[in-house]
């Protein structure tokens, strides 16, 4: 467990007037060093949540219970001092939506430079170096550190976040949608870089997207998430080309493939509606929705299960669906644990 | 929460009587969760209260006692049974005198702001909404509202009201008129501000693209939305017109026969009841005043409260 | 200059079959930015000279990366920017600008918009803002609730009643996506002009608009164009792909055709930096500063970032010369193939229109 | 009367409204487009001044009374004398013969000349202008940074014990009547009944009798302390709802998400990244403010016996002077006229939005 | 933080200057400060009230009345050391009657000047067109002409505008001004050399208080010495304050209302409307049997004012004349005047309104100022009185200058007005002859449109009579007319009321000595004469000093400041987490 991140057990609950919102229910997540964790998942299945979470950055509103262990020490538990010294520089965030991220009457060389001079990172000094360094990292002119966000392009804004990101030379990027909104050119760009800067200084990245064929050209493991649960998780060309729970192949079957004639004038979706997150459906919450479910469906909440594919069948693979259980789906095994549900109720804070 | 609308099963209504339904039940809607809102609610009875003992106050006011020959007691007789806040320098109940007054007061509080918020809100919505999607006879008619609302926000909106207040002829009419044609300004500037920030939304370019026109765009979707600002503006000006009032009174411009709040205390003032210590003269209208706009600014944050879909639900 | 001003169309029978329900005639689209007095700071020639048909019952995809215009096209043939040049045409009738005239086409056709986040008023409930467009051309009617229930669950948002009485801040950002096509959808249109429509939504609830549009497609005889820079979408849905470079068409034709063997060194850039695109040579990251349709380049508006004239590969085929100085022609929109380039129009020539001289 | 809350916009409201699209940096037109926009405001301010001027000229002619007689009322005047002063002061002239005279004068800068203190206009308002700008600036800028520091609190945590105590204290104020308060206070803190000492003078300025400059400052420092409480208690409140409100929208922003991701503290947060951004609409509200100082201190000048502009104006309107009163109407319009001027010319320089 | 050893005396007053140009400055607070700085020939004697010497030794008149012989004093000197002489005063003179920007503030008292001439250096003669009664009342500051020559000359026709600010002035008055910070104080040094003798105060400060209240709580807190025109509430308040002597004279202002004739030009055009029964004597003589004086006196003055008879207040005995007996024809008495008029044929309506002989319904307008308290209150209670009467009254409480335009352009039919009346009566009385009457609509000179042959006549005849007695029967006689006519109705006389500190000012004169005031005498007894109290008369006497304030205040705001600081650091602690 010495891993750069481990997430054990996450859990978030949104209050709202009408009641919580169970965002996110137990998630476990771990990331080493100079690996790229993807993840992929329905809107609304609680990605986000959870990216937010990892740097105590939800809204007061949010009831967070688990834990966070960066470099092994839990982010939940942290003192604010403590937090906010390892905020940025522990592990930084490339937000959803960048083109808002940034202060708009700030140039962008101080925004730049601002967790430079707060962490003191480098010497006052050399923070001016550092910055044009930065920017040219991610293949901006130094000049542009005197332009105002708005003189920028959404994907030179979106550069100048990972710029930012990149800053302290943290131990883990957390990259929530950093490319959604770009055209294609500019993701790729993007792309590009992260993937160069992950080996070149074997730092840990997640990467959340929808993008499923992003995430398989990007990232070592895949996490799949659906209903604020991670259903399967594996190496990414298995879960994104041959994936294991029935909503991970609904996602992946749904997604395009150019020049693929069975998807030719077909789009493929996934019929039925998502759960309310306020009253989900007993047992798998899947099911409703599920091509394959049987009647254990209706009482059972699978947890994650090895899934024993290829040939060395080592199990590095996981996914939360009673068919990849060892034997029958009724047959009960030691590490299930049915009754996880209950425990989300209770608050520890 | 309810849907906007339950149907009714099997029987046929005109879309009028729906639309009729339909309003009553969003003001139902709106009741309920007005009175979700503690300090709303308090801010309203306290309203209501004044309003109420304004509107009945010749039930229980003799008005012969609100004569200078009438006064019922000596001059400045400081608070007792009989007169719980005092007498004024004739003699009257001041008590009396500011349920009296508020007769005035209220009047002229409620009908100058509603004169300069009406005023406000239609120039800037107008100039606003022409200004970002008329076209160019659009705005012309834009930039002549705001060359008309700069030039009211340049002059000295004290001196406007009091040339005004001299130029009419005397009384509750010309004060309302001299102050609410002289504090508009500022209020259609910031509607306007708001407007054109609403009128860059992609969902006015929406309804336009539905096939709105510009009465549907200005009124399903700007006024809904410059509404908090409306709503600000009138909790404030609410207190700044019954101010007004006093201190066009101060400057000499109002009608010392007349009871008001702002009467009361000119009075109070050109006695010398302040430097003569006779406090219970000159405390309570100003207190008088400062009651109703908190309790208006109360009821104003309700309504933001209850209108904005965001605050919905919150702390009430 | 150009020889090619009014489309020509090469198959006049076919164009007679399906005479375009609506079209882009060399439709240009100007903005002059700037906001000081009397001061402007230059033009953006958002749209720069487009043709587009499209038929009953077709739906066209138009690709192209960021600020290539495609917003401002679809804007235009709602009649919500007026062109600077050319015109719009509905039926074969040029779009008049009379509030009255406008009414009656937005009538018939929708618009769905980019940004489904700013596209709702955050103070109308989804019930309000889907039975809109019902108000503004019928007035309060009876039947109003069910037809928005219809036009909800239609759009995927099932069981309606759950989400009437929201306001859009309680939606995730694809169901607000989805209450912005009930609303367009409610009205029935028969033509649907849709801005990115799926952009902020996952592949599945994705796939379950596209095939709604399909559906439409074939029940009701809907027609649609799509502005979109997910190419995805054009292989699901449409049944033309234009790609558009910098206010202009380069290249249009059926999807198969223009996916499947891109001709214009920019559609195949495109295609290339698809993740999984199979790609033979690898993705072509296009390189240089993204195109400011302030400053059109001269000639060929993509030749300073075209990889194929960078290669050399432009010099080899001889037409270096006349990508940095002609601009080729416009091309016109109706079914044909075509491709705006002077290195394809050499390598194939038999795709391209005439060419000016 | 206290002025009413303005949230005003940028330039032409594109403060508020949506931006056009980025130009790319380097446009060779810069400088031209700097001077034009100048040009432009200027040009339009210009114009308000030269309708101000007008209005105000016939807008105190059309007043009741007449000045002359106003003046002499009560004394043992002649016919003749009465005549005589009218001549001086230009009344037997017709109306259109008076405006032009005027209009020339103001071309040299000459307001005319005050009926009631026979001196040029402008000795007078140039003499009670310092101490109006030291009294009204001192007050606006108190309540400004006042009304913004404690808007700034109570607009980042809304609906709070802080948020509810601060507006409600401020509404208070807001809503009380400025001669009210400021006798009030003078009753409480500067008579020195009861058991309270006299603190502070009653009115005035400076003590007379004093000579060397620090003894001077110190004495208007003291005399100070009274009108300056008033006004900032009675115009806190504006700046403060404004910037809560506007604080309170700019509280979702994504990038103060980023901010405290980065590791700020709250407090610099909300110091560093949300208040430059919501301080933007309130600068041409201060702005705004600013040019109405000058002649929005009349009730606490003439409460204080301050001797400043709007003493003057006070005093100049029970005669009525007609010739001080326009006079002072147009340094008020102008000054209003030249903080809007001022602000349209700084507000680019604070949003990098709106940059010509 | 006095510095000087001097005694300040310090006064609040509450009218801004308007110029220190002894010829032009009209307003009461300059006049009688100047007052202070220039002589003039003669004076008020505080005992009497009697004209008395003062540059003027002696006086004597031809049998003509028409020429006046002045003998100076030969100790006056300036204060720049040149002595005055005849020169000086005839100069003063003659500019005031050459030049018409001099005329602005005394031209009045010239008017029937025919030639003022220096005999010699002690010897000033005036030659009269007409008899003038007010030669013993002429108030005209004399300067010195050494000094204002060069400057009547240098400044020419805009010498209206000079303000005679060049300080210390030169006068021969018993003060010195030496300095004026517009809008704040005046401050005035004693002349050490006045012929009179030094005054009591080495300073005299006046200080500009712009709100009244303000005015009385710095006489509290002891930052001025004395106040003028207080409050009833106030003078009540402060008789029971320590070291406060509350001084209350009686009133030199009358206060009436004016009814509406018949206005007419002098041509005898009418013109205004006017309501046209008011042109009935009996009607007039009935509105004002309707209101009790005294009940004016008691709610419009709360006491603080006599009820009037006549039209000189009672303060100048010679003069004052009081109905009695027999006279006192129209004393309140409602149930004679409802007589009188049911018998003269108004009848009332029914709504109780009476309506007159010729159809005209007596529902009348009211102007009364709105900026005088006194008024506003004492035209309540008229227009409640006049009720019973059957007489419907519509107030017109209005800013001074609609009333002015009311009352010249004759569209009023009951108006306020009111005069303050000086030692030699002439002017108030003047006003009424039928000259005053305007040439055309507009012009009038007096306030009523009043005119009648006989009392113009004995206006004429109290002009050229010099011997006091027989002069003041006939100003009775002028008074009776006034009183039976109706058309100006003396209301009540307001009592002076001014306030000092006796812990400042040990003594100080009243004029004249029993019921006098000291704020406005027509002489210089007051401030010349006030003595400084034992224990100094430090101006900041009841305060603390200037440091210990501002220490004071700094600390309060700090700890607001601190307060509210720490208020939020706490929550801000708490709300970090967000
Ligand atoms: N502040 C909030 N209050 C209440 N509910 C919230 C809040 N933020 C998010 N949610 C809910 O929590 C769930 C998870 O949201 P989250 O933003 O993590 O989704 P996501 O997986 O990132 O989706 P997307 O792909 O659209 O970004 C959603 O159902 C959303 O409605
Ligand atoms: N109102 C406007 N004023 C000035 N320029 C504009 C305006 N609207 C669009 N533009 C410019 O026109 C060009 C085309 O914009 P458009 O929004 O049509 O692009 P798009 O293809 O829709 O891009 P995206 O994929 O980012 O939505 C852009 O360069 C844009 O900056
Ligand atoms: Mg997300
Ligand atoms: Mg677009």
């Amino acid at each position: 467990m010495s891993g750069l991140l481990d997430v054990r057990d996450l859990r978030v609950t949104y209050a709202t007037g009408g009641g919580g919102i169970p965002a996110v229910r137990g998630v476990n997540l771990s990331l080493d060093r100079g690996d790229t964790l993807g993840v992929a998942g329905e809107s609304g299945s609680g990605k986000s949540t959870v990216a937010l979470a990892l740097l105590r950055l939800l809204p007061s509103t949010a009831r967070v219970t688990g834990d966070v262990l960066l470099e092994g020490e839990n982010v939940l538990e942290m003192k604010w001092g403590r937090l906010r010294a390892v905020r940025w520089v522990g592990a930084s965030v490339v937000f959803q939506g960048a083109m808002h991220s940034l202060n708009p009457v700030k140039r962008i060389g101080d925004q730049v430079a601002e967790p430079l001079l707060l962490h003191r990172t480098v010497k006052p000094d050399r923070v001016g170096a550092r910055v044009t360094e930065l920017l040219e990292q991610v293949g901006l002119p130094a000049s542009r550190a005197q332009d105002h966000p708005h003189r920028l392009s959404g994907g030179q804004r979106q550069r100048v976040m990972i710029a930012m990101a990149l800053a302290c030379e943290p131990r883990l990027i957390i990259a929530d949608e950093a490319t959604t909104a770009l055209d294609v050119m500019i993701q790729a760009q993007i792309l590009a870089l992260l993937r160069g800067l992950v080996e070149e200084t074997g730092i840990g990245m997640l990467m959340i997207s929808h993008d499923l064929s992003v995430l398989a050209a990007t990232c070592d493991r895949v996490a799949v998430m659906y209903a604020g649960r991670i259903v399967e998780e594996g190496p990414a060309r298995d879960v994104v080309h041959r994936p294991a729970h029935p909503y991970a192949s609904a996602l992946s079957a749904a997604f395009p493939k150019i020049g693929d004639p069975a998807s030719r004038l077909a789009p493929r979706g996934l019929p039925g509606d998502p759960p309310d997150p306020a009253d989900p459906p007993s047992g798998c919450v899947f099911r409703p929705r599920c091509a394959v479910a049987e009647s254990v469906c209706a009482t059972v909440d699978p947890p994650l299960w090895p899934v024993h594919s290829g040939a060395d069948g080592h199990a590095d693979r996981h996914a939360a669906c009673v068919h990849v259980g060892p034997g029958s789906p009724s047959k009960e095994s030691e590490s299930v644990d049915p009754t996880g549900e209950t425990s989300t109720e209770e608050t520890s804070r | 929460m309810s849907a906007p609308t339950e149907p009714t099963p099997g029987t046929a209504v005109s879309p009028r009587a729906l639309a009729r339904k339909r309003r009553a039940e969003a003001l139902g809607r709106f009741a309920r969760d007005y009175a979700r809102n503690r300090a709303g609610l308090f801010g309203l009875a306290s309203l209501l209260t004044i309003g109420v003992l304004a509107l009945t106050a010749p039930l229980f006011v003799d008005q012969a006692h609100l004569t200078i020959t009438g006064a019922p007691g000596d001059g400045h007789q400081p608070p007792s049974a009989e007169f719980p806040l005092g007498t004024d320098n004739f003699g009257r109940s001041i008590l009396d005198l500011i349920i009296w007054g508020a007769r005035v007061s209220l009047t002229v509080g409620l009908l100058a702001t509603f004169v300069s918020v009406t005023l406000g809100t239609l120039a800037g919505i107008t100039a606003g909404h022409f200004g970002s999607s008329g076209g160019v006879g659009g705005r012309v008619v834009s930039s002549v509202i705001m060359r008309v609302t700069d030039w009211f926000l340049v002059l000295p909106t004290l001196v406007l009201a009091v040339a005004l207040a001299a130029v009419l002829p005397r009384g509750t009419g010309t004060i309302v008129l001299a102050i609410g044609l002289t504090v508009w300004p500022p209020t259609a500037r910031l509607v306007r501000a708001q407007t054109l920030a609403v009128e860059a939304r992609p969902y006015v370019e929406r309804a336009r693209a539905l096939g709105g026109g510009h009465a549907h765009v200005m009124g399903w979707h700007v006024l809904p939305n410059v509404m908090p600002v409306v709503l600000a503006q009138t909790t404030l000006l609410v207190a700044t017109s019954i101010i007004a009032e006093s201190t066009l009174a101060f400057l000499g411009m109002g009608d010392p026969t007349t009871i008001s709040w702002g009467g009361i205390l000119q009075a109070a003032r050109t006695s010398g009841a302040i430097s003569a210590g006779i406090w219970w003269y000159i405390v309570p209208p100003g207190l008088a005043i400062a009651v109703v706009a908190l309790s208006f600014t109360l009821c104003g944050r309700a309504v933001e409260s209850v209108i904005n879909p965001r605050l919905r639900g919150g702390a009430g | 200059m150009s020889a090619d001003t009014a489309p020509r169309p090469p198959s006049a029978d076919a164009e007679a079959r399906t005479p375009p329900i609506l079209r882009a005639d060399s439709v240009e689209v100007a903005f002059t930015a700037g906001f000081a007095p009397g001061g402007g700071r230059g033009t953006a020639r958002a749209v720069d000279g487009v043709h587009l048909d499209v038929a009953p019952g077709e739906i066209v995809a138009l690709v192209g990366e960021s600020g290539c215009g495609k917003t401002t096209l679809a804007r235009t043939l709602l009649g919500l920017e007026r062109p600077t040049a050319g015109r719009v045409l509905f039926e074969g009738d040029p779009l008049r600008y009379r509030s009255r005239d406008l009414r009656s086409y937005r009538r018939r056709v929708q618009l769905v918009q980019q940004d489904p986040m700013g596209s709702l008023n955050p103070r109308r409930t989804v019930y309000e803002s889907v039975v809109e467009g019902l108000r503004v051309h019928e007035g309060t009617t009876v039947d109003e609730l069910e037809r928005v229930e219809r036009a909800l669950s239609h759009a995927g948002l099932r069981p309606p009643e759950r989400f009437l009485s929201r306001y859009p801040h309680e939606l995730s950002g694809g169901q607000r996506q989805r209450v912005v096509i009930a609303g367009a959808l409610i009205l029935e249109p028969e033509v649907l002009v849709a801005d990115e429509p799926v952009a902020s939504l996952d592949a599945s609830v994705r796939g379950e608009i596209l095939r709604l549009l399909l559906e439409l497609r074939d029940e009701l005889g809907l027609s649609a164009l799509v502005a979109t820079h997910d190419l995805g979408l054009a292989w699901n849905i449409a049944d033309r792909v234009a790609v558009m470079y910098l206010g202009r068409v380069v290249e249009l034709g059926t999807v198969e055709e223009v996916l499947s063997s891109p001709a214009h060194p920019y559609t195949r850039a495109l295609l290339s930096v698809l993740p999984d695109s199979g790609v033979a040579e690898g993705p072509v990251v296009l390189s240089g500063e993204p195109p400011d349709p302030e400053h059109v380049p001269s000639g060929c508006r993509f030749h300073p970032r075209c990889p194929v004239l960078a290669s050399g590969e432009a010099e080899r085929a001889g037409v270096a010369d006349r990508c940095v100085s002609v601009d080729p022609a416009i091309l016109s929109g109706g079914a044909e193939r075509r491709v705006a380039c002077h290195w394809a129009a050499a390598d194939e020539s038999g795709r391209l229109p005439e060419r000016s001289t | 009367m206290t002025t009413t809350p303005i949230e005003a916009d940028g330039p032409d409201g594109a403060g508020a409204g949506e931006l056009p699209a980025p130009a790319p940096p380097g446009g060779g037109h810069r400088a031209r487009r700097v001077i034009t926009y100048v040009f432009g405001r200027l040009m339009t301010a210009v114009v308000s001044l030269f309708a101000v001027i007008v209005a105000g000229f016939f807008l105190f002619r059309i007043l009741p009374g007449d000045p002359v007689r106003a003046m002499t009322e009560g004394r043992e005047v002649t016919a003749e004398q009465r005549a005589e002063l009218r001549r001086q002061f230009g009344l037997d002239q017709p109306l259109w013969r008076q405006f032009l005279d005027y209009a020339e004068g103001l071309l040299h800068l000459d307001l005319g000349v005050s009926f009631q203190y026979r001196e040029p206009v402008v000795d007078l308002i140039l003499e009670r202008l310092g101490p109006t700008i030291l009294l009204a600036g001192t007050g606006t800028v108190i309540a400004a940074l006042l009304g913004l520091f404690l808007g700034s609190r109570a607009g980042w945590n809304p609906g709070g014990r802080g948020d509810r105590v601060n507006t409600a204290v401020a509404l208070f104020f807001w809503s009380v009547p400025t001669f009210w308060l400021g006798l009030l206070l003078i009753v409480l803190l500067a008579s020195g009944r009861g058991f309270m000492p006299g603190l502070f003078p009653t009115g005035g300025m400076v003590d007379p009798g004093l000579t060397g400059p620090l003894e001077r400052a110190l004495s208007t420092a003291q005399h100070m302390v009274l009108p300056v409480t008033t006004m900032v208690a009675v115009v806190y409140a504006q700046y403060l709802m404004i910037m809560r409100s506007s604080l309170m929208d700019e509280k979702g922003a994504d990038y103060l998400t980023t901010a405290r991701a980065k590791g700020l503290r709250d407090v610099l947060v909300r110091r560093r990244h949300a208040v430059p951004n919501a301080l933007l609409p309130t600068v041409t509200l201060i702005f705004l403010n600013l040019g109405q100082v000058v002649s929005g201190v009349i009730l606490v000048e003439t409460v204080f016996s301050w001797p400043g502009l709007g003493q003057l104006f006070y005093s100049g309107l029970e005669v009525p002077d007609l010739g001080l009163v326009q006079g002072l109407f147009v340094v008020f319009a102008a000054s209003v006229i030249l903080m809007n001027l001022l602000a349209d010319l700084v507000y680019p320089l604070l949003d990098p939005r709106v940059r010509p | 933080a006095e510095e000087t050893d001097a005694n300040t005396l310090t006064v609040a007053i509450s009218q801004q200057v308007d110029s220190f140009n002894p010829f032009t400055a009209q307003l009461a607070v300059t006049t009688n400060i100047l007052r202070h700085v220039y002589d003039s020939i003669v004076t008020v004697d505080p005992e009497t009230n009697e004209p008395a010497p003062s540059l003027a030794e002696s006086w004597d008149t031809s049998g003509d009345g028409l020429t006046w012989t002045f003998n100076l004093r030969d100790d006056v000197f300036f204060t720049d050391g040149e002595q005055l002489t005849a020169d000086d005063v005839a100069w003063t003179f003659t500019t005031i009657m050459e030049n018409d920007a001099a005329a602005i503030a005394s031209g009045n008292y010239v008017a029937g000047f025919e030639e003022v001439t220096a005999e010699d250096d002690q010897t000033v003669v005036i030659e009269l067109d007409e008899p003038q009664a007010t030669m013993t009342a002429l108030n005209v500051p004399i300067v010195p002409r050494h000094v204002w020559e060069p400057i009547v000359e240098e400044e020419g026709d805009a010498f209206s505008d000079y303000a005679g600010d060049d300080f210390p002035t030169v006068g021969s008055g018993p003060f010195a001004l030496t300095e004026h910070s517009r809008g704040e104080h005046i401050r005035l040094e004693a002349n050490p050399d006045h012929w009179r003798g030094p005054a009591g105060f080495d300073e005299l400060y006046f200080r500009y208080y712009s709100e009244k209240d303000a005015a009385v709580e710095a006489l509290r807190s002891g930052e001025v010495s004395f106040v003028y025109e207080l409050t009833d509430a106030q003078v009540t308040s402060l008789e029971a304050t320590d070291d406060i002597a509350v001084n209350i004279a009686d009133g030199k202002r009358f206060q009436a209302f004016t009814i509406n004739p018949g206005a007419k030009t002098q041509d005898g055009e009418a013109f205004g409307d006017g309501h046209p029964a008011l042109q009935d004597r009996t009607l007039r003589q009935a509105i004002v049997m309707g209101i009790d004086n005294e009940e004016i006196v008691q709610q419009g003055a709360n006491g603080q004012a006599v009820a009037a008879g006549g039209y000189v207040p009672p303060r100048y005995t010679d003069f004052h004349w009081s109905p009695e007996g027999e006279e006192a024809i129209l004393d309140f008495d409602p149930d004679a005047a409802n007589e009188m008029l049911d018998e003269a044929g108004y009848d009332r309506g029914e709504d109780g309104v009476r309506v007159s002989p010729d159809g005209d319904r007596l529902e009348l307008r009211m102007h009364v100022h709105s900026d005088r308290p006194d008024n506003v209150q004492a035209g309540q209670v008229i227009a409640e009185r006049l009720a019973d009467i059957g007489i419907e009254i519509d107030n017109r409480t209005v800013d001074p200058g609609i009333l002015s335009d009311a009352l010249y352009d004759a569209e009023y039919d009951l108006i306020f007005t009111g005069w303050t009346v000086n030692p030699d009566p002439d002017y108030v009385f003047s006003i009424h002859t039928c000259d005053a009457l305007p040439t055309e609509p507009g012009t009038m000179q007096g306030d009523a449109y009043f005119c009648d042959e006989d009392y113009d006549e004995l206006y004429e005849a109290q002009l050229s009579e010099y011997d006091h007695e027989a002069r003041a029967e006939i100003v009775h006689q002028m008074q009776e007319i006034l009183y039976e006519e109706a058309v100006v109705n003396v209301l009540a006389y307001p009592n002076i009321m001014e306030a000092y500190r006796t812990d400042h000012i040990e003594s100080i004169r009243l004029e004249p000595t029993e019921g006098g005031n000291i704020w406005g005498q027509d002489g210089y007894w007051a401030w010349w004469s006030a003595q400084p109290a034992e224990g100094g008369s430090d101006a900041n006497g009841g305060g603390i000093s200037t440091g210990v304030g501002i220490g004071i205040g700094v600390v309060v705001l700090v700890l607001l400041a601190g307060g509210a600081f720490l208020f939020f650091r706490n929550r801000s602690t708490v709300e970090d987490r967000e």
